[in-house]
């Protein structure tokens, strides 16, 4: 190791760096300092280039102009493994995992035990993997697949992986997105666990409350060009965010419950399921917004997957508007109007192969068609421009395909499928994931308006304030049981808790 | 060794006729199955059980080897086989010899002492007779081609040779300007033909070796819109197909083997060594060349099939 | 694939990471020209294919000659059939290793229809193009309803049909005795002068609609949606199951009609064979770089590749050179024609 | 393929989401136990070949015998070998079509090294097996850094090695003359009493060596991991290309050795054929339950795999079954025991 650097050498120094991609400008002559010890908080709309500096950094993409210093030297990265090598960790915002190997093979890929030459020695393995996780205070089992995880606990295994390397400077690229409270209070514990004065953290996040919790600085992006930066002590939310969008944003509070007595449009009886859900019930009216509120793992996600019928039902009835029906895929549960919006974006939610203006209509394709069976191509195009402006998607245009638009924006696109589709029941899981606070007003806004039209909307959501913020009432999860529904006006942060933690004996992910 | 299943009398298949397992080159094909007719008639004159299998392809040795193998197990008195490859089923004669079970050889010879004899056609001599007949037509000079069935077979390489020789040797004016593979199939030799013919356009006469050879000939010419007059085709083997071709004038004419003889000859042999008669080393089963003028003929007509 | 990545690591197809920018920049732009402009990009694909004709010309007179093309549009009609219907089938991420076969069987159904039934001409053509419906039919309810992986349910399919048809026909060729029309479905000289076959121009009207169904109607979009992600297709609504059984049924109808077309050029019915075309015409698909994992292809592609493999054939044949070699150089050249056009995408 | 899915809209393999809870629940425990688990529940795919087994054996006396058995092992032999080293292409996700004509080039470079060029035994043998791994490291290279689509490489590669074959052979058989204790490789009988093929122990050889190397090794490892997630793989500083080339490599050795077996059981090199091997091959592996989509797979389900279609052929033409039937038959157990098999995995 070199000798310490002055005190004024920051310990990543980011000059004048460019990216463009057809039809982009990602970044524009951006500038960035990281120094000794400290949590910086890097923040910008939904597109601004956040993720695509850090992938420079973590070399998956080659800068058209600009210098990365560590401690003062120049770097040269020239590609992932070096970054590594470099010190430098990153936790993308898109998951980078193996869905068929085990939790410790995906986190010591490539740098695997080997008894003696080509053989692996998986106990070590496993071993090694478990000793991570009692040094992190994680509840994961080293031997589980993948693919069986939970969104929270993949999130869980990525930040594991990045924490085991002996990294100089982590990046952590939206790590709370899919995490509730609880889950985001462990992660924090890490972060300043990790924080020594030969380390520092970039961390990137569209939550403001968390900013003055984690970070000492913030430095702000916009549409690609570097905007400023504060000490979070001396600033505000309000400020940042001026910062970020250029313009003031004021969310109303808490919304006056509306439509209390519209008619139940959308009725479960006994749910159950074969792994969780036991004897589930509820109703939800017309114009009403129903927020589900619970733990990770608590069977939100699963009502909500046994509703459309995408997981079996084991019993249970479902009622719209009074009159039993039988679902048992998602697409009779659209002809019922019944529309599901899944919580996992790569996997579940987007095509990211295909355009924007395709996944936009994806689920209202039949409204788009001609007598004979052919697609209005013009009809298409309008309805994709009006939902890129109603959702200020940032894309150069509709044919651009999803894979190259920020997390922010794949996840409006998502929103605008649902919102293209006229469904009197909408149920939307974890919406506004990845998406940054100006939009997320935009969004709620929206949901007001369709509320407003009469349609019954249930809105799951991990974060509490979004939950209390949107919702006329509130049903609350636990270990696959409903144990409260309260009026948004009974509620607060620590009743639903209480009534979340009911069942609970032990925490998820925090052991 | 096997486990029993001498020769003599125990069948294979259970009941008390004794069971002769025919394995030959193919089954799909017409000519095979005009074998197969053959060797049931004879299995119900002589009153013996048989089975009748081949490969899906004749390039299938391995194949082959893996049914001569089942026959065996099968513990049968006696097996008619028609080698791929002579070599290549050594081992297995060898324990068909071990066990005492007799070895008849059809179609081509089987390149071993183990068979008792060989029913078969002279495919040299055979192939020598289109060529004569394709030099007559076109009046002893001229390019002539080749669209043959199998580049690797014995057949397929004497049914070539025969002809090619026979021109070498008899007919110096006559050129041979390309032999391609079709592989038996009609699409794929039509195909191919139109290629020789394009490349070719003073061609004057080509020969298929087999039926789906042929035929794949014809059609060539009929897409083509050849005056038949200014291309000879001479084909082999029979079938519905060849034999209105030659009807209607669009080819010369066709050496026929006796297939149904062949298979006749085969089963007869089994039982007749069986029955512990001393067998000739050869049964050759003849071929003809057959035209407009004799197609017709009852002596010829016994050989064709539709 | 994915053009511009910087990443050393990820070669081949299965990356799905950043950046497939250059597609993207050539996609952007007015909808109404999308179809023009994929097209046009397929167009300098058919760069290699213009190049094999160039060389080929220049090898022999005998090459670039009126009834030479023809033999080989001729040559590729029933492949090239084929090929359009599984390009569906591929796109959905999916294969069907039965057209081959199931070919074959249609084309003896033809003669059972036609020569045993005794059907009329119409109506026999018609059974056996619905015939091959219900073999994909067959195909769509194991893939999609039973959940055998399509590998395995085309598969089983494949040695199906081969023994079936030998069965019904009783292992021998069908003629189409009874209707000797049947015949000039694929062999009618339609162009006075030079002998332009009615089955050329039918495969050229069934590319139109291929092409048409592929990239203008919901069935096309939603062959491209469930190849690009069949578990958010079905859960943004779209009944994935049924519209893979269309598909599947849709690609067992061209199967008809190649196996009309087959038949119809050797006027009978052929029971044997079968077994390998589906490599072929799956490799048409692929060289005309549509993905075997789904989500990404085009006609104009299948059309070009269908191409590409018979004026290979052709024109190897044509320059004499000797069999042994022409399977090398098919080989070689498809290895380069496919090298090179993606060299070509990636710089784009 | 995902197994305890209950989504059903997702049926088949495209679907990598959460809840394949009951499949957890089979796999969660101890990891030292997660190898024999692994294969127990592959035993359980096994019932089909017991069942099948069974059927044979009640249904004729000469199917259950010990030579009979032995035969069924013979068959299986070299298609097995060549499915075992494809397992590993077909887990990364890749596919190699090259692996029935490579096997038949492979028998003729044997001739070529021991009868023309009149190498000793072992070195002649070691030779062929090498030149089996160079065909495969050519696939590798063209898959991996020229970035040629899988399918593309090895169907290139496949029509190559057809054509090599008839060209280095001069199309005629090669006999081995020089070393005719050639033959003894597969067929010399190592057991006293039984006919028991010391080709057949080499097989079992080669089951136990590839299932070493695909649980226990880091080559085993990076393919899962590859098949798996191939981007994500390389950005966690996996050198994916090289080991790509290494899995397409070690492919090609399996077929070198096949080609040895399969010369050495007909005591001479034939230089056709091969072509439709390696569908045969590509089945077993996945009626073994390997996933052509990549990331999942076994060698205990490829030998299950392989010895189904053997024991099936084999059985068939025991019991007498017409040979049109044969296929017919054989397309429809195949079905049916894959269905079989994925029910018992749903309701697991
Ligand atoms: N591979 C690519 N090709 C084309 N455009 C791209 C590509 N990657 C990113 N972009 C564009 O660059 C811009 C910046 O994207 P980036 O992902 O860095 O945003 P972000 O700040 O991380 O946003 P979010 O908060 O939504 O994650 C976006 O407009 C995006 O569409
Ligand atoms: N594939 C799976 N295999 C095993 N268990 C699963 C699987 N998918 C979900 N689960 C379990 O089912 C339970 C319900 O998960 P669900 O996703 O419905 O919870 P949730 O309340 O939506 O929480 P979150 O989305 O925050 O994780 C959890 O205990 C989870 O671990
Ligand atoms: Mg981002
Ligand atoms: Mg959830």
């Amino acid at each position: 190791m070199t000798e310490q650097p002055a005190a004024a050498t920051p310990l990543l120094d980011v000059e004048g760096v460019s990216k463009g991609f057809p039809g982009v400008q990602a970044l524009a002559d951006v500038r960035l300092e990281l120094r000794h010890g400290e949590v910086l908080a890097l923040v910008g709309e939904n597109g601004a280039g956040k993720s695509t500096l850090m992938k420079l950094l973590a070399g998956i993409y080659t800068p058209d102009a600009g210098t990365f210093r560590l401690n003062g030297e120049v770097l040269a990265i020239e590609g992932p493994r070096h970054a590594q090598e470099l010190g430098i960790s990153i936790i993308h915002q898109e998951f980078n995992l193996m869905p068929d190997l085990t939790v410790a093979q995906n986190i010591f890929i490539g740098r695997e035990h080997r008894a003696g030459g080509l053989f692996l020695d998986e106990r070590a393995l496993n071993r090694r993997a478990q000793d991570l996780f009692d040094r992190l205070g994680l509840a994961l089992d080293p031997t589980q697949r993948v693919e069986q995880l939970t969104v929270a606990k993949q999130q869980m295994v990525e930040i594991a992986k990045a924490l085991s390397f002996d990294a100089k400077v982590l990046i952590m690229d939206e790590p709370t997105a899919a995490l509730n409270d609880a889950e985001v209070d462990v992660l924090f514990e890490l972060i300043g666990r990790f924080r020594t004065p030969e380390t520092g953290v970039i961390y990137i996040s569209h939550r403001m409350e968390e900013l003055s919790r984690i970070s000492d600085r913030i430095s702000v992006l916009r549409d690609g060009r570097y905007v400023g930066t504060r000490v979070t002590a001396d600033t505000d939310p309000k400020e940042v965010i001026s910062l970020m969008v250029g313009r003031e944003i004021v969310g109303e509070q808490r919304p006056a419950p509306s439509h209390p007595d519209g008619e139940p449009v959308l009725s479960v009886r006994g749910l159950s399921t074969k792994h969780l859900l036991r004897d589930v019930g509820f109703d939800v009216r017309a114009g009403e917004i129903l927020g589900f509120a619970g733990l990770m793992g608590a069977g939100r996600t699963e009502v909500a997957r046994a509703i459309v019928g995408a997981d079996r039902r084991e019993s249970g009835q479902i009622l719209v508007r009074g009159r039993e029906v039988s679902i048992s895929s998602p697409a009779e549960a659209a002809k019922l109007g019944i529309g599901y919006l899944s919580e996992d974006r790569k996997q579940l939610g987007v095509l990211l192969e295909r355009s924007v203006r395709e996944n936009i209509v994806l689920s209202s394709l039949r409204d788009y068609v001609s007598g004979l069976g052919f697609v209005r191509d013009s009809r298409i195009e309008a309805t994709g421009r009006d939902y890129v402006q109603k959702l200020r998607i940032k894309t150069p245009s509709t044919a651009q395909l999803v894979r190259n638009l920020s997390g922010g924006n794949q996840q409006k696109v998502v929103i605008a499928k649902w919102l293209a589709k006229d469904c009197d029941v909408l149920i939307f899981d974890e919406p506004t994931r990845g998406i940054d606070v100006g939009a997320k007003e935009e969004i709620y806004a929206l949901l007001r308006q369709l509320a407003d039209q009469g349609k019954a909307i249930i809105m799951i959501s991990s974060e509490l304030p979004e939950v209390l913020r949107l919702s006329d009432r509130i049903a609350v999860m636990a270990e696959g049981r409903l144990t409260a529904v309260l009026d948004n006006a009974e509620a607060t942060q620590e009743n639903l808790m209480d009534y979340a933690t009911r069942f609970s004996s032990e925490g998820t992910i925090a052991s | 060794a096997s486990d029993g299943g001498a020769a003599g009398t125990e069948g294979g298949e259970g009941g008390d006729k004794p069971y002769v397992a025919l394995v030959s080159k193919g089954f799909q094909h017409q000519f095979w199955q005009a074998v197969k007719a053959g060797a049931e008639q004879a299995a119900e004159e002589f009153d013996v059980e048989i089975t009748f299998e081949g490969p899906d392809t004749e390039a299938d040795v391995d194949q082959q080897i893996q049914q001569l193998q089942t026959a065996l197990d099968k513990s049968p008195a006696a097996i008619g086989f028609a080698a791929l490859d002579s070599q290549a089923a050594g081992p297995l004669l060898q324990q068909a010899k071990d066990s005492s079970i007799p070895v008849i050889a059809f179609d081509s010879g089987v390149d071993s002492d183990i068979p008792l004899t060989t029913a078969a056609t002279d495919n040299l001599a055979a192939a020598a007779e289109a060529a004569e007949h394709m030099a007559e037509a076109i009046g002893h000079e001229g390019k002539v081609a080749l669209v043959v069935h199998d580049q690797t077979s014995v057949t397929g390489q004497e049914r070539r040779d025969g002809f090619v020789e026979y021109m070498e040797q008899n007919e110096p004016n006559i050129e041979i300007v390309d032999i391609q593979y079709g592989g038996g199939d009609q699409a794929k030799s039509a195909d191919l033909a139109k290629a020789i013919i394009s490349a070719n356009p003073d061609l004057k006469g080509i020969y298929g070796s087999n039926e789906g050879s042929a035929i794949g000939v014809v059609q060539a010419v009929k897409e083509l819109g050849i005056d038949p007059a200014e291309l000879v085709v001479v084909g082999f083997d029979s079938g519905k197909a060849q034999m209105d071709a030659i009807r209607d004038g669009l080819m010369l004419g066709a050496i026929t083997q006796n297939p149904v003889g062949i298979g006749y000859e085969t089963v007869k042999a089994a039982v007749e060594a069986l029955d512990g008669k001393e067998l000739p080393e050869t049964i050759d089963t003849g071929f003809y060349w057959y035209d407009a003028s004799n197609i017709d003929d009852e002596e010829i007509q016994a050989v064709l099939y539709e | 694939m994915s053009p511009t990545t910087t990443k050393p690591e990820t070669g081949s197809q299965a990356a799905p990471t950043p950046s497939t920018s250059a597609y993207a920049a050539i996609e952007a732009g007015k909808p109404r020209m999308a179809w023009l402009r994929g097209s046009l990009q397929q167009l300098l694909a058919f760069a290699s294919l213009i190049v094999i004709v160039a060389v080929f010309s220049f090898a022999s007179p005998h090459f670039f000659t009126a009834n030479n093309l023809v033999s080989i549009l001729t040559a590729a009609t029933v492949t090239g059939i084929l090929a359009l219907g599984t390009t569906f089938v591929i796109i959905t991420g999916g294969i069907d290793l039965s057209i081959g076969t199931g070919m074959v069987l249609c084309g003896v159904m033809a003669g059972v229809f036609l020569t045993y039934l005794g059907l009329p001409l119409w109506a026999g053509v018609a059974a056996t193009i619905l015939f091959g419906g219900v073999i994909g039919l067959i195909n769509g309810v194991n893939i999609s309803v039973l959940g055998i992986p399509p590998f395995i349910a085309t598969l089983g399919m494949m040695l199906i049909a081969a023994g079936l048809s030998l069965v019904i026909s009783g292992t021998k060729p069908i003629y189409f005795s009874e209707t000797p029309e049947f015949q000039s479905i694929m062999n009618l000289s339609i162009i006075p002068g030079i002998r332009f076959p009615l089955g050329v121009a039918i495969f050229i009207v069934m590319i139109i609609i291929a092409a048409v169904l592929l990239s203008r109607t919901i069935l096309g979009r939603y062959t491209f949606s469930i190849g690009s992600n069949e578990a958010a297709t079905a859960l943004s609504g779209v009944n994935v199951r049924r519209w893979k059984i269309i598909i599947y049924t849709l690609s067992g109808l061209f199967v008809g009609l190649a196996g009309v077309l087959s038949a119809s050029r050797l006027s009978s019915a052929q029971p044997t064979g079968g077994m390998g075309l589906e490599l072929e015409a799956i490799a048409a698909v692929v060289i005309g770089g549509t993905s075997l994992q789904g989500g990404k292809g085009s006609i104009v592609g299948t059309v070009i590749g269908a191409l590409i493999m018979a004026v290979l054939t052709n024109g190897l044949r044509i320059i004499s050179v000797p069999q042994e070699w022409q399977s090398v150089a098919v080989g070689i050249v498809i290895l380069v024609a496919v090298y090179l056009d993606m060299l070509r995408r990636r710089r784009a």
